[in-house]
């Protein structure tokens, strides 16, 4: 089961003639993934990697029978990719791409609103459900089958966290980073309510970050509907304030935001929080 | 980023907002010329990209030109918040009736932008909100359908704008919310808006944001960024398109992903507070950094003099341990540096980038497996260092 | 009961002190319309027939606990003002506006998808439930009581289907004039489902025109799903082909939407059609 | 209302689409001026509001300005379809490769716009359509998100267009989309839509129409109406916001509302046609006509020599009687006539209405009460002139 992907996962790879699409093809392939084709406009009717080039992802999708596509298309070209996506009616996109401007995200977002397609990200790792399917850029050999959820806003932090569980002999059900962006696809809350409602997820780690007000939604969340327990690791706990820290989410507005103020809500409804990565895994075991 | 005063009213003002038609002075006698070719009044403004500039006496109201030179030496130079000021902005003062505020930002929660206006206008309006929250009237606007009239209406309804001033009121608000989108700004700010004595909106001073991931297809704007002001490794940071924010400890952190750059630095504290150590800096080489970047990533916490220990830390996604690995090599090859240096590369590619580094027989290199005990070394390094 | 409009109505003036405002204003009061206010901006604070007049319809929907707005603004500025009534969620809107341009209809017909308002028109007559309310400009004492429906795309011609109704000693349940723009908020299928479902009619009456596919969709929905007996009305049975006739909705495009043709499809469906205003009484009667 | 092709040319270049720069002539020796200073061979075509002038002769080649001269001789002056041509215009003949086709119109049903596209461009599209629907390419535009690149890569892929050209064609399509949104068009057109010989893509032909009702906020398009062409009552209505459409029958009739007009024309054609009487015009004053706009009616009908008797069917909405009576009273204070006219007042202010009437005791006039009778008394009363 897991959520979101799993061996029935069938994958379009938008941009997959790219550097780095061609790079991360290669490596969900080889971990497993079912990769039934790519797009790259103008690029229709080349292979690569045995798998068929399309020009347009409806076209990709009427020929594969895709039902997720992941997206590595350069920024300024990337918010064109989500929104073809959405108007292919894929039910899950997956956009990798960091750096895609507020304006274009927002704009995707009342597209997104007004139809029945899922996205995470944008600028984020992608998705992993260990010895099933691999969508993104997470390194797979990192992660071993189990049960417990792991949902992040930050990259490699994410692996960080995945490292840590399975050299503690603690498997995942799905890994899921809904990216940094301040406008994305996915928030914490979704994927809350999808491990909660999965019945291979047993506990859950959350990976949270400085800055916006996601967290505290989160908090809320499992204190009112949460049954499974989880663990919670904030970065940025030392950050000065004010200071933008890279992810365009990861700044402390005005006392909105701090990792303590996070880290409080979180403990004040059992969550309780790691303050190491590698103290995650003794949390959850304990 | 942000614009200065003068950039902002001067793409305001293309947008079609009426401005004051002042001019920028770089020495106390252009200023004085500048006073002389407006005649009257002129308010003298220190061009800095901070606040709170008239406190710091960064703005000078002078009758005559004499006058306007005198200010005009007293502000250049003169250090507001740690920014120099090096130009100053010689706008026409204008008799005013009224001053309103009149502001669009993203509101992150609402994923919309949204469009602020007060009566309580000229002074910070996070202020007016927390001393009478309800002089604030705010409409969000939804991204597709853009700002409506009957949005502005509302604003002036809610600030009682006097109706002789609806018209015009509307044509600016409109102007502004173009100008907003057009220039993929996160911040358009008129504070104050003013009302003249004429009866005219006047917008005496404006703030500017852009939101730095849209700058590929703004040339025009990128070009506008003054780099007099901040340190210089920022500026070649943002070249190399590095994310960097220098810190007041010693140990210089290069991590990828903005999160591991974060808890990093968290961690490096955790350990080192006891004895007075920190991170030097926060530095996120950003998904897919190449060996050139890496390499651009060390040179500049290499020129930091307080830099006792390196610490690298990364965790390979979309970046590749072998393509870092590259990237140290090839910055050590240029700078011969004996600080220490802790190494933690996992992640895709890891034995590839790790037997490149062996291979390259750079000095001083300590490996780490975990974050923590990364942490602990590079703390440990420059306690022994 | 009739539908959408009745002794409950609320409703607000958009408009109300402009020229074709006020005149209709004082005309729906005189009905018997519950006015509760209108809308001018610039103009809140003062009153217009003893009603208050406020700034935005916000104010004046909170202010008056309103259900439907009614809008008599001039072309230019209509789209805005219904977009207004939509931002306000009012449940029904009816613009009685002409000539709005057809890409700002673009634009509120899409914000009228993503909303839970309804409109009727624009370029419409409005709607009148004879001696319960009247929302718009039909003259009101040339309806009476009754349990026909009455549906129209044009308007003086409703007017001439209602009054002969009356003079035969037929009554009306609702009298709804959708308006003969091409892209419009309410279309004849949306009435004859509400027609069907109102315990208050028995019988319907369906003024069409020539041009576009309405009548079609609506003849087509009759004969899956409509139980009540329905007289229709076709104008335009001798327009020349290709000429516009007026409304932006009368035109005969390439031998599609011809008077022929929708005849052909309403008789198909026992649909009865008039050949003169003065039959469609016979018809219901018969 | 239809531009010119000169005219839609210029238009769609504003908006940064390639087209020829070709010249209006209005005289064969302006024409020959032009070829001259465009140098080797031009296409000389009739610049008239219809279609088809291609197959009437109205587009022709010319290898020297001698023969374009002539061929503009020809052409000037000619009837297509009722249209007289006033204009040539002159442009340079190019060398072509293929030739596409790419339009937008609305689509009614979807309530968008929809852009088109297909391989076989330089004729008809609904001929196309007919023949060989699969070549043609259809994508419908969320009008607030407007047309994306992913769309018109669609169309690209679509006609298969050389992979070289895709973003010249990006470029031109989103400028067409530009335009056709900023001028408030129903229809933007070109084709066809040149590949020259060197590689680049032109618009050879081009054809826009504008919403009537969008005019009030287009001025400089409104000002390109060319009146010249069509009969003068036609735009003499216009003038006064009447919907007017000339027929070849012997009753005017003046309506408001189009719908009771329609359904006026189809009572008089049913009572007429046994003896060839029918309606003259169809005419729609709209709703809430005043009295000017009902006299200017009433002028544009008593100036047709061919009708017989007036028919004036008001029912009264927005419409008031009253106000239809004091025009019909104004204007036969100017204009003597001795027609029957059939006159039938009901709904909003009628009881006045008629009262003013019958106190101004205009001759000739015939009241009815309903439409049939008026229809009928109509036609009795031509058959009896």
């Amino acid at each position: 089961m897991a959520i979101l992907i799993n061996l029935n996962t069938r994958l379009l790879v938008q941009g997959i003639t790219g550097q780095q699409g061609l790079f991360h093809t290669r490596q969900m392939i080889a971990y497993g993934t079912n990769v039934v084709g790519g797009i790259t406009p103008g690029k229709g009717g080349q292979w690569v990697e045995g798998k068929p080039v399309f020009d347009t992802v409806r076209c990709a999708a009427e020929a594969t029978g895709a039902n997720v596509s992941v997206i590595y298309v350069p920024a300024p070209f990337a918010a064109d990719a989500i929104l073809e996506a959405i108007d292919a009616e894929l039910p899950l996109i997956v956009a990798i791409t960091e750096g895609i401007p507020v304006r274009d995200m927002m704009r995707v977002r009342r597209a997104l609103d007004q139809s029945q397609s899922r996205l995470v990200g944008p600028n984020c790792p992608g998705l992993l459900t260990p010895g099933q399917s691999k969508v993104g850029i997470m390194p797979g050999h990192i992660a071993m089958p189990g049960s417990v959820g792991v949902v992040s806003r930050s990259g490699t932090l994410t692996y960080e966290a995945i490292n840590a569980l399975t050299q503690r002999g603690i498997g995942q059900s799905t890994c899921v980073g809904i990216g940094g962006d301040p406008i994305n696809g996915t928030s914490f809350l979704d994927v809350l309510q999808m491990f909660e409602d999965d019945p291979d997820t047993e506990k859950v780690v959350l990976i949270g970050e400085i800055g916006g007000t996601d967290e505290q939604k989160a908090a809320e969340f499992i204190g009112q509907h949460m049954t499974k327990p989880v663990v919670a690791f904030i970065a940025g706990r030392r950050a000065p304030e004010g200071r933008t820290m890279g992810h365009a989410g990861a700044i402390v507005e005005g006392g909105v935001g701090t990792a303590a103020e996070k880290i409080a809500l979180f403990q004040s409804v059992g969550v309780r929080v790691a303050d190491t990565p590698e103290q995650i895994p003794e949390l959850v075991a304990s | 980023m942000n614009l200065h005063e003068y950039q902002a009213k001067s793409r305001l003002e293309a947008f079609g907002i009426p401005v004051p038609h002042g001019q920028v002075a770089g020495t106390p006698q252009e200023a004085r010329r500048i006073a002389e070719n407006l005649g009257g009044t002129v308010v003298v403004k220190a061009q800095v990209l901070t606040g709170g500039r008239g406190k710091a006496g960064g703005v000078k109201l002078a009758w005559t030109p004499a006058e306007a030179e005198a200010h005009a030496q007293a502000i250049l130079g003169m250090n507001i918040k740690g920014h120099i000021v090096r130009q100053v902005l010689v706008d026409p003062a204008s008799a005013i009736k009224q001053e309103i505020y009149l502001g669009i930002t993203n509101d992150r929660a609402a994923r919309k932008p949204v469009i602020i206006c007060s009566a309580e206008g000229g002074m910070d309006i996070e202020e007016v909100n927390r001393r009478k929250p309800e002089a604030i009237i705010r409409e969000h606007v939804d991204p597709l359908l853009g700002l409506c009239d009957f949005q502005i209406n509302a604003l002036a309804s809610g600030i009682e704008l006097p109706y002789p001033l609806w018209k015009q009121f509307r044509r600016l608000a409109q102007a502004l919310y173009d100008c907003f989108i057009a220039s993929d700004a996160t911040l358009c700010e008129i504070n104050p808006l003013a009302i003249t004595e004429e009866g005219d909106l006047l917008a005496l001073d404006a703030k500017m944001s852009i939101d730095d991931n849209s700058l590929f297809r703004h040339p025009d704007l990128a070009a506008l960024r003054d780099t007099s002001a901040e340190p210089e490794a920022e500026t070649r940071a943002r070249a190399a398109n590095l994310s960097y924010v220098r810190l007041d400890g010693q140990i210089g952190c290069l991590v990828n992903g903005a999160g591991l750059a974060m808890a990093t630095m968290d961690m490096t504290s955790l350990y080192g507070e006891a004895d007075g150590i920190g991170p030097a800096n926060f530095l996120d080489i950003g998904g897919g950094a190449d060996a050139e970047t890496v390499a651009a990533a060390l040179r500049i916490i290499l020129t930091d003099p307080d830099v006792k220990a390196i610490l690298l830390n990364i965790f390979g996604g979309i970046t590749r341990a072998d393509e870092v690995a590259r990237g140290v090599i090839q910055a050590f090859s240029e700078f011969e540096s004996d600080l220490p240096k802790i190494v933690r590369l996992v992640g895709t590619n890891e034995e590839e980038g790790r037997r490149l580094l062996e291979e390259a027989h750079i000095p001083n290199i300590i490996t780490a497996t975990t974050l923590s005990e990364a942490a602990r070394k590079a703390v440990a390094a420059v306690k022994g260092g």
